[in-house]
């Protein structure tokens, strides 16, 4: 796999550098860190909140930084969790004394590391609270394993509670709503190539000419069932199916996202996304509003995840408030 | 080997960065098998600035290098790795700290550092992580009553072998659930060098 | 190359009835036409805005259809333009009696098929004006040819135009500020692997494992070089001066998009980024907007492109004015 | 072949479009290598349309047959073969406007055509374009004074074979410039086999 970068092991700082000097009117790297905040952080008087993990991923997560959404994102290198140092850095850069929240897509790195910026800061005198993304039904949620991944639907956690965050919510009720949207949001993907990280230099596993990674994670971890490439209406209906068995969604209001991994074709996702909207309206399903594109990366894997949300009134006047973040604009 | 000296714990850290250099792609490899791809990577980056703190500095005590080799591997490592192999390096820095380290202390230190490691990752041996190499180390250094590298060196490796056979409950691999069965788990064949390296320092003695 | 699709020979329609139901308050479909409208077409007293070509460019152009952007967009086969009818519905459904523009990109294809629409729509009395976009600096711009080839630059004149046609402007009005952007706006881009249009089932070139393709099209027609892959700075490099060849951006104040081709993972377009803003700073040059995303691709093409547009404040002015287009949001 | 009728046409059409169905892919190979790859699966799709158009419709006219197969190329084709083949049936259509198609009024029909496909791509002969072949065709039709389809197929075959020998300098090949000699022009290859069909026809009679 060719990339277009100048150094594998260099390629987080140079995107950072490049992120930053394209948007140098909303966002601002911390000197020496990985970390992008906004321009205006600390914002008076506002909870802080933080998110981030491994590269590979974008616009995750610094495409989400912006008003109306995060007030910081960290950075770790390709599909590594970033360090509590740099966490740290994060949140104490965007606390205003309102208290910060941390929002964890559910991977053991990404929890541990978190954890401890979380204890670091809480020695320092800062209030910080976490909610942990597990959206993903591909994986089993056991009380005997780490739990399900976060996956896609960790965006629309940064833009609910964003926008609870910008409209004044206090640290528990901005926690409150962000663990509302985890409660009622699902996703699964698929894939049908995968990925290479840029300092690992080959594929992260191989597929058979005919075949799809069924229940793929986004670090080019293998997923659940490897089975032959089925059409984009088998693939709807089965990662919706997966979706409904495990959330029942009957006569809900739901957001929709088609998230593209990186290199399918927007083309395709549409395809995707024809098909889940027909589903939807099958089984008596209100759409209230549909996301289609690249939000959460899996480098250049291609495939696809859906993902969905059932709202509330109050769900649905957050995820329309405004947003200013270059990767999430309403 | 009666006492674990300063000089002990650099040529420690110094074999155990030559083998994850060498054995960066084998570990990457590895983790790509069962996991997302990145483990020899993180670990190289973080060993290879672990060598370079250690060679800018003078120690007193081993505690002191063992906290700079902690703080390192905490800033550098990231994932699952960094806290864990972080949190290993804090805890026997704290339980060395101003000591010298004979064999009970080197034991009481590892003690400390595998209750560190499974309270941080949440997980207990048999689930394929690299508990089980310190685990089974740390079992063998209660069982014995001075420092044997041989000793070490065979238990580290049968209990990484044995991470083969084992299915992942914790972990990225544990998503995998039966298909993680005959992979080795990266982490532990990572410990499974560090050990190997300490084993060989103590064979060769002061 | 495995694709997420129902029936190769269907995806246009597939893609269409995805993105319609993606948008249903925005965007409607000519009922038995591949035209995509606003939702409000005509606007009354508005110049009609329209712009098409072959699929397979995703977000182009639907994804440019909304306020202050594009009335309608047509969408061909897969690279392959469309034809006069469908062109001349989109006409027919825009016109208000302000006039139309017609925003084309130049190639033989294109060309020909919206001027054989706009001969129809004038001989059924709707005033039409052509525009021709022709951005592609890799190819000769000679009289003996067909001239150079219109890319990513056209994102620039929909967005530029459009809002000219919003606040009101004439037909002329409209057409002279198209003109401006196009004869201010320079791209070239490169590939790093080829695309594969569903109904051929191959991709459309070979390349080795460290081969790009230097000059790359956008329909998956070779570049005009091809040579070993080189580092992101180098490539960087390599285009901006083939643009400053063309056309003197000295002291200019300039916007720039780095558009990714369709495979090409974000991080690395930001990679490009930070370099193209590295030379621009060196040059003396101002950058006033930066763009980095994927706006014209090439189904999954690996690669991207680097457009330049100079900006004079009417130009800036109108580029930062409100659009609603979902893949353009200002 | 004295008159050019309603059935001949019928068949020309029918033989055309059951070459470039068999062909389809290998057109659509010659525009993968100078082009973008397309022209095969838009020529096999307006040609299929076709068939489906006039195997619904009886015609009095040849004009009437002509003018349905450019008004369904032109919506179906798209691209640059679209409004090319369009124009050409159209030119043809027009000229035979309700006259019976004797040689003459066939040539002259060929002489409308290729006016109008030189204007509608503002291109010339020697251009490696479809011009090639159909300019080749008229010139032959031009020179001699009754149907031969032997000879309207070594032209068309020779004008064909030509164009992998010259450089392109319209359509999409035009931007390889050099790199595009030593390939066959795609639009030239099914023009031929759109003249080879109509030898077929021409050769067989009535
Ligand atoms: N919960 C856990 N407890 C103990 N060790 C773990 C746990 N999760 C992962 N590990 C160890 O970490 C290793 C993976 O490290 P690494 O690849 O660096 O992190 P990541 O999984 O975040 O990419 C595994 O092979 C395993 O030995
Ligand atoms: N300007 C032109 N004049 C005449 N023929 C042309 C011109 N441009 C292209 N062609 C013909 O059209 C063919 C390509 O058709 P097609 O692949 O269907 O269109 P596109 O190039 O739009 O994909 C070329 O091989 C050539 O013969
Ligand atoms: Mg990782
Ligand atoms: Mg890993
Ligand atoms: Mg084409
Ligand atoms: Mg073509």
């Amino acid at each position: 796999m060719k990339k277009i970068v100048n150094d594998p092991e260099r390629v987080v700082q140079d995107m950072i550098q490049g992120l930053v000097t394209a948007h140098p009117g909303s966002v601002k790297q911390l000197p020496d860190t990985t970390v992008i905040t906004r321009k205006d952080a600390p914002v008076s008087g506002k909870v802080g909140l933080v998110s981030g993990g491994g590269s590979g991923h974008e616009p995750a997560h610094a495409g989400y930084v912006g008003k109306g959404m995060l007030d910081a994102a960290v950075a770790g290198e390709v599909f590594t969790s970033p360090t509590p140092d740099q966490v740290l850095e994060a949140i104490k850069a965007v606390d205003s004394g309102a208290g910060v929240l941390l929002i964890i897509k559910n991977y053991t790195g990404d929890v541990m590391n978190f954890e401890m910026a979380a204890e670091m800061a809480e020695a320092e005198g800062i209030q910080v609270e976490k909610v942990v993304v597990n959206d993903d039904v591909a994986v089993e949620d056991s009380s005997f394993t780490s739990g399900r991944r976060g996956i896609a639907g960790t965006v629309f956690v940064h833009k609910i509670a964003g926008a609870m965050a910008e409209k004044g919510g206090s640290l528990q009720e901005v926690k409150a709503v962000a663990e509302k949207v985890i409660r009622n949001v699902r996703s699964m993907g698929v894939a049908t190539s995968p990925c290479t990280v840029p300092a690992a230099g080959k594929p992260s596993f191989e597929l058979a000419d005919d075949e799809m990674e069924v229940g793929i994670g986004i670090h080019g971890e293998p997923g659940i069932e490897r089975k032959k490439v089925a059409t984009a209406d088998e693939i709807a209906g089965e990662l919706t199916d997966k979706i409904f068995t495990d959330l029942d969604f009957a006569n809900s209001d739901v957001a929709v996202m088609i998230n593209g991994l990186g290199a399918t074709p927007e083309m395709e996702l549409y395809i995707v996304n024809g098909k889940v909207q027909a589903i939807l309206a099958d089984q008596g399903m209100n759409v209230y509003k549909t996301f289609v594109g690249e939000f959460m990366t899996s480098l250049e894997m291609a495939g696809c995840s859906v993902t969905l949300l059932k709202l509330d009134n109050q769900l649905k006047e957050l995820l329309d408030a405004p947003s200013t973040a270059p990767a999430f604009y309403s | 080997m009666e006492i674990f000296q300063v000089e002990h714990a650099r040529k420690w850290m110094k074999a155990t960065n030559e083998r994850i250099q060498e054995k960066k792609q084998e570990l990457t490899e590895l983790d790509q098998a069962i996991g997302d791809g990145d483990h020899g990577i993180n670990m190289a980056r973080g060993f290879r600035e672990v060598m370079t703190k250690l060679d800018g500095e003078t120690y007193q005590h081993v505690a002191d290098v063992m906290k700079d080799v902690a703080m390192t591997l905490m800033s550098k490592v990231g994932g699952a790795a960094g806290p864990l192999y972080g949190t290993a390096f804090l805890k026997l820095s704290m339980a060395f700290k101003g000591q010298d380290v004979d064999y009970p202390l080197f034991t009481k230190g590892m003690e400390d550092a595998v209750a560190g490691v499974k309270q941080r990752g949440k997980s207990e041996v048999g689930e394929k992580t690299l508990v089980d190499v310190w685990s089974a180390v740390l079992e063998k250094l209660q069982e014995n009553d001075h420092f044997d590298g041989s000793l070490m060196l065979d238990t580290a490796k049968a209990a990484m072998e044995n991470t083969k056979e084992t299915m992942a409950t914790k972990g990225r691999a544990a998503y995998l659930k039966e298909r993680s069965i005959g992979h080795l788990d990266p982490g532990s064949v990572s410990s499974f060098y560090l050990f190997e390296s300490l084993a060989g320092v103590i064979r060769e003695g002061v």
